[in-house]
């Protein structure tokens, strides 16, 4: 080991990269269940701060049943669920998720959640897209936020952890299909770290930075994605990208879907409500696809409007007859980020909106307990992931509005159960590994990109060139010609990834080198999704194709892996779980 | 340019100066800057203010000497009074504000939904109103105060 | 971690500086009054032996009161200042052994002031 | 446009010019996402959300401590733009400092929903009910995103570092003014220490510079009010019991899925 880099080897039972709703709520089942009993040491770990992990920004509301006696039921939240995935959910596992939902509305009200109430007090629900009852229990339209602060509180309660704050996570060191911890540098010193635990959880997230008018957090580089297909592990279903329909011009930030539930409308350069052409009986409430299907449809037909600042084409978002009060109690965020970022108040003015990247279906492969499956489809001993970062799959090709929240809620319950399970029955000793793995992956990162010397991209423009191509080709409509494009483009960055040079060769606080390794793992996911998508020659959910414009039940009715090969990718595919409803025609 | 460098590192580095420097801030951060100050001026005038009249008891002599004392600082004996009067005036009157404030949660407003631009209610109207007024009066008096000190203007 | 050199409670503290805030509120406006234009002196005149001993005599509780509130607010409130600017929780007994110390001195000149004139 | 950043690499501090174009409409962060892509790629800030919501941004901008995502240039209104690290933390690098002593101090207060009866928190059958009006007495300072500019703005954190903070403070009433919570005299045995709640002296500029609206001013004078109450007149704060869940029965017009075309086995 070179002198100048410290090493260090940290002991926990536990380690959990990525502290959103998913992370926290494992780390607290974990050590909510044990209460002293094992003394389970969890290491909670987060490339930013722990409460700033882009669930915060989740604003409209969390779907659970909690009103059967008006009219809700299990069976009708699963049935919009799966009817919203467009049959690619695996049926069990939705089954499942809708029973859990409603005790953690519940649980995380005790802890803190102000959700907002009806008079006498009860939790109130509101209407979402592709909802058939109003289900989404909110808190104004900041529900992920205020979810993310009464865990993070909870979660200070405890005493068994630690935080690592703002360590990036490297690696996923699995030997013999056995989990033996996560590889890690603490941004601060610029330390390797090594964290050896027994169990790990994968919370990573989504990977909404890939494209450049996104919804999602600069955090959200899809590290967990590339992590795993790093260490080998399958990716599923990850040319499911979603696009959130209502996105402000010119950024892309959220303007949610609650707005619409609340009654907004949806209107073109005419001011006509164009839903009507699209899902007659939902309108504005379509699932996301659809609606942001119908709105890049009424751009490509001339439709839109043109805004000179940013050269995009929109539509309007008009909130107008909602009335102050209502949007003060209900949607002040909304009203604060139209003020803020293109000073127009909702009260009196339409908001410029276009799709927005939002979420990825697809994910780490997981089986219903969240335990990540190897190449060969049976679990890897000791890794589990939860929330945005896995797929179960539980939104199939399109998740419904208001159920990534509840999954990451659901998921971290479920894995948090399952990881102290296997400790408790297991009682596996402490992984030992050889130092070979670790001093390699120091070298890839300390050496071989930090210490390099020659070579002379520039890690930001071959981001820069990433997001475009992905925004170009790879976006709400694919065609064929696209994707191929996409795909040598991709390629093409690929090679020249290898010779980046970094300027910036500090040990404290060197985001270029974070940059650096996130960008990796990026190139890696653009390239699994525009060859998954390439290969799909259908449309189903969030994937349309306008050479295929079709669902395709009798040759797609399934699941896509991706494997890490020599030369890009490997595909294969496995079935989807039916045990409810088949597959039949959607129309809202 | 260089000096203006070396003024920002100062700043930077002093706690003290940071603490009571408000500039860029708030007016409530000024009435605690200036409530600070005449604070500690007023505890430091009492310790000596004690001995003063602690002279008293010793006889009309020693009081005439220590008159004689504080005489010989001609004009800055007015000065330095005129300054701890307008102290006490100050500080009498935000420090009432301050009790009403901390003691009685008034002038706080309710808890509201924040709106954006934010306007906090604990600095809203009302509390500058009442910044106002108490500086509004605290000057009238304190310009009366020092034509009859410095002046020797009794008569009204 | 309450601090084991608090012996009071701080809100006992801050009770005590209201208290007497609201106090000397009344008797530092007496006071001022006394020496202020309004008696129709000169400052010259306000001074005066025999007119101040006449004031402190006459009015000895009212003196008193202004000389307890006053020296237990004030130092008090040099306390606060104090701990707040040299924060070292070891030294803080140090500052309040002073500060004690200080206004034991000070209430035992001004007493003595009031009873022996 | 001119940007002047403070900088700081480890041992010595600099000013740095940059000289950026500029749209009004463009935030701070904007910039500097620009100066780090464009210009220099070794300047160190934090980010994340972007919409100012997680409070990674926080920095000094023209001597305000304020959110540089939240910030556009155009409503600056100057010439060039001085940035700096928030005022009284450690700086790491750059524009990035130390939070740890923000995060333990924050954990010190105990903010999290204490009840007498530890159990409730540990199952759910039924919500706690909490009427709009009563939601409305905490909710305010719940907004809080933990962005830590309160205290570079706060001057008692400028010279005692033990003080807990606004945002502290803030967040233990946050919790004690909820009707959920019952862990006052608890959470006081912190608060009402030497350099605990009354070292806030309502200097106010905690409030003035907070970019969620939190006040937290308002919420540590209504603290040390309640405290002043429960001192003197033993009064505490009210809290809600657990409501019991009532079945009922589904009304008739029920929207209802499908039937299912397989047998479901088991499920939860
Ligand atoms: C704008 C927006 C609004 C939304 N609104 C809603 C809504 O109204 N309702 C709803 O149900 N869902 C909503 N969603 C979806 C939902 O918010 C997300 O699916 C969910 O928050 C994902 O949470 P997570 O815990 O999986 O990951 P995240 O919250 O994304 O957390 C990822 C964590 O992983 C860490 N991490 C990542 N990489 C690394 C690494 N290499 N090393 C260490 N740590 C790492 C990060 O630091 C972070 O802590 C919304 C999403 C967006 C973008
Ligand atoms: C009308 C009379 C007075 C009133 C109403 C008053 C009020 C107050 C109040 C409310 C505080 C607490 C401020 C806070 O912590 O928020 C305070 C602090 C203080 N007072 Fe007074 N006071 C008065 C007179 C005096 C006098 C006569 C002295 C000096 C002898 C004095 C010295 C101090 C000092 C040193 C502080 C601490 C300053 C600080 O913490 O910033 N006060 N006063
Ligand atoms: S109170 Fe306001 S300024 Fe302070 S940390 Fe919270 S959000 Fe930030
Ligand atoms: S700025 Fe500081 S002094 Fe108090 S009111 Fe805010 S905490
Ligand atoms: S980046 Fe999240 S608050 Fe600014």
């Amino acid at each position: 080991m070179r002198k100048d880099i410290g090493m260090e080897t940290l002991d926990y039972d536990v380690a959990i990269v990525g502290t959103g709703l998913a992370g926290l709520r494992t780390a607290i089942e974990i050590l909510r269940r044990d209460k002293g009993k094992l003394g389970l040491r969890v290491a909670v770990i987060s490339k930013i701060y722990l409460m700033r992990s882009h669930s915060v920004s989740a604003e409209g509301g969390t779907s659970a049943v909690l009103y059967p006696e008006e009219g809700d039921s299990f069976e009708l939240m699963a049935w919009d669920t799966i009817k919203g995935s467009d049959f690619l959910a695996d049926q069990d596992a939705v089954w499942r998720f809708v029973h859990i939902a409603t005790q953690e509305i519940r649980l995380i009200e005790r802890w803190g959640v102000p959700w907002n109430r009806r008079d006498d007090g009860r939790i109130e629900q509101r209407w979402f897209g592709g909802l058939s009852f109003p289900r989404a229990t909110y808190a104004q339209d900041k529900t992920g936020f205020f979810e993310m602060r009464a865990l993070y509180d909870t979660l200070l309660k405890y005493e068994n952890w630690d935080r690592f704050d703002e360590n990036f996570v490297t690696s996923i060191v699995i030997e013999n299909n056995e989990f033996k911890g996560f590889t890690a540098i603490d941004l601060k010193t610029g330390n390797f770290r090594y964290f050896r635990a027994k169990a790990g959880v994968i919370a990573t997230g989504g990977a909404g930075q890939l494209y450049r008018i996104t919804s999602m957090a600069a955090s959200s580089t899809g590290d967990g994605f590339g992590l795993a297909y790093n260490a080998g592990l399958p990716l599923k279903d990850m040319e499911f990208v979603q696009f959130h329909p209502t996105g402000l011009v010119p950024r892309g930030i959220l303007i949610t879907e609650a707005a619409r539930g609340e009654g907004a409308y949806l209107v073109n350069k005419d001011g006509e409500r164009f839903m009507k052409r699209y899902a007659p009986s939902k309108m504005e409430l379509a699932p996301r696809d659809i609606v942001s299907r119908a709105i890049m449809k009424e751009i490509m037909e001339g439709r839109g409007v043109y805004d000179d600042k940013s050269g995009l084409y929109h539509v309007w978002l008009d909130m107008r007859h909602l009335g102050k009060e209502r949007i003060e109690e209900r949607l002040p965020f909304i009203r604060e980020i139209g003020l803020k970022y293109l000073g127009i108040d909702i009260v009196n003015q339409p908001l410029p909106i276009r799709p927005t990247v939002h979420y990825n279906m697809g994910g780490i492969h997981v089986d219903i307990d969240g335990k990540v499956l190897n190449a060969s489809g049976s679990p890897v001993k000791g890794l589990w992931a939860a929330g945005e970062a896995a797929c179960v799959s539980i939104h199939g090709s399109n998740r419904l509005g208001s159920n990534g929240t509840n999954d990451c809620l659901v998921y971290g319950y479920i894995v948090g159960n399952d990881v102290y399970n296997y400790i408790e029955k297991e009682r596996p000793a402490s992984p030992n590994l050889s130092q070979n793995i670790l001093l390699g992956e120091e070298d890839r990162i300390f050496g071989k990109i930090l210490g390099k010397e020659s070579g002379g991209e520039d890690v930001y423009q071959i981001k820069d060139e990433l997001k475009d191509t992905m925004e170009k080709y790879v976006h709400v409509y694919r065609t064929g010609s696209d994707l191929e494009k996409a795909v040598i483009k991709i390629k093409e960055l690929k090679e020249r990834y290898k010779y980046i040079k970094l300027s910036d060769k500090s040990r404290t606080f060197n985001y270029n080198l974070e940059h650096a390794l996130e960008l990796g793992f990026m190139l890696d996911q653009a390239e699994v999704i525009a060859r998954g998508a390439l290969l799909r020659t259908e449309s189903r959910g969030a994937h349309a194709r306008l050479d295929y414009p079709n669902r395709d039940d009798a040759n797609w009715l399934k699941h896509t892996i991706a494997l890490k090969g020599a030369e890009g990718p490997l595909f294969s595919y496995i079935p989807v779980k039916i045990t409810m409803w088949k597959p039949v025609a959607r129309v809202y | 340019m260089k000096m203006d460098r070396e003024k920002e590192e100062k700043r930077y580095k002093s706690g003290l100066l940071r603490s009571l420097w408000p500039y860029n801030f708030n007016v409530e951060r000024y009435t605690y800057t200036l409530h600070r100050i005449t604070g500690v001026i007023l505890i430091l005038y009492l310790i000596a203010h004690v001995f003063e009249i602690y002279h008293l008891a010793l006889g009309p002599a020693a009081w005439q000497q220590t008159m004689a004392l504080l005489g010989s600082l001609g004009i800055w004996e007015k000065i330095g009074l005129w300054i701890i009067a307008g102290s006490a005036l100050y500080h009498g009157a935000n420090g009432l504000r301050l009790i009403l404030n901390e003691a009685f949660g008034i002038l706080l407003g309710k808890p509201v939904l924040p709106e954006y631009p934010y306007t906090p209610t604990s600095l809203s109207r009302n509390q500058k109103i009442a910044i106002y007024v108490i500086v509004l009066i605290v000057e009238a008096l304190w310009i009366w105060a020092g034509i009859y000190l410095l002046w020797g203007l009794g008569i009204i | 971690m309450p601090s084991k050199y608090s012996l009071l409670k701080e809100s006992w503290n801050m009770i005590l500086m209201y208290a007497l805030a609201l106090i000397m509120v009344f008797v530092l406006t007496f006071h001022l009054l006394l020496v202020s234009p309004l008696t129709g002196k000169t400052f010259e005149q306000v001074l005066n032996y025999s007119y101040v001993l006449h004031n402190l005599t006459y009015y000895r509780i009212v003196f008193g009161l202004l000389l307890y509130a006053a020296v237990i607010h004030g130092l008090n409130g040099l306390r606060v200042v104090l701990i707040e600017w040299l924060h070292v929780k070891r030294f803080q007994w140090i500052i309040n052994t002073i500060i004690v110390i200080l206004m034991a001195v000070l209430l035992a000149v001004g007493t003595y002031t009031l009873i022996a004139i | 446009m001119k940007v002047r950043i403070r900088r700081f690499d480890g041992q010595k501090e600099w000013w740095q010019d940059y000289e950026i174009d500029a749209k009004p409409s463009d935030t701070v962060l904007d910039i500097l996402n620009r100066i780090r892509e464009k210009h220099d790629h070794t300047l160190a800030f934090r980010q994340s959300c972007q919409m100012g919501s997680c409070g990674s941004c926080g920095m000094v901008i023209n001597g305000l401590p304020a959110l540089a995502c939240q910030t556009r240039i155009g409503e600056l209104k100057t010439e060039s733009i001085r940035l700096e690290p928030l005022y009284n933390y450690k700086v790491i690098k750059d524009l990035v400092v130390d939070l740890t002593d923000f995060v333990n101090k924050h954990r010190s207060v105990k903010p999290w929903m204490i009840r007498k009866n530890p159990e409730e928190l540990e199952e759910a059958s039924m919500e706690f009910q909490v009427t709009p009006d009563q939601n409305l007495t905490f909710v305010q300072f719940d907004y809080c995103i933990m962005c830590g500019v309160c205290l570079a703005a706060c001057p008692t954190v400028a010279i005692d570092p033990l003080f807990l903070g606004p945002q502290a403070l803030g967040q233990a009433y946050r919790y004690i003014a909820d009707p959920r919570d019952e862990g006052f005299e608890e959470r006081i045995e912190v608060l009402d220490d030497s350099h605990g709640v009354w070292r806030c002296h309502f200097a106010g500029a905690c409030s003035y510079v907070c970019p969620k609206g939190v006040d937290p001013a308002k919420a540590i004078q209504y603290l040390k009010k309640e405290i002043l109450k429960y001192r003197l007149l033993h009064k505490k704060k009210a809290s809600v019991k657990p409501a019991e869940l009532v079945q009922k029965a589904p009304p008739a017009n029920a929207p209802k899925p499908p039937p299912f075309d397989f047998k479901i086995e088991g499920g939860e």
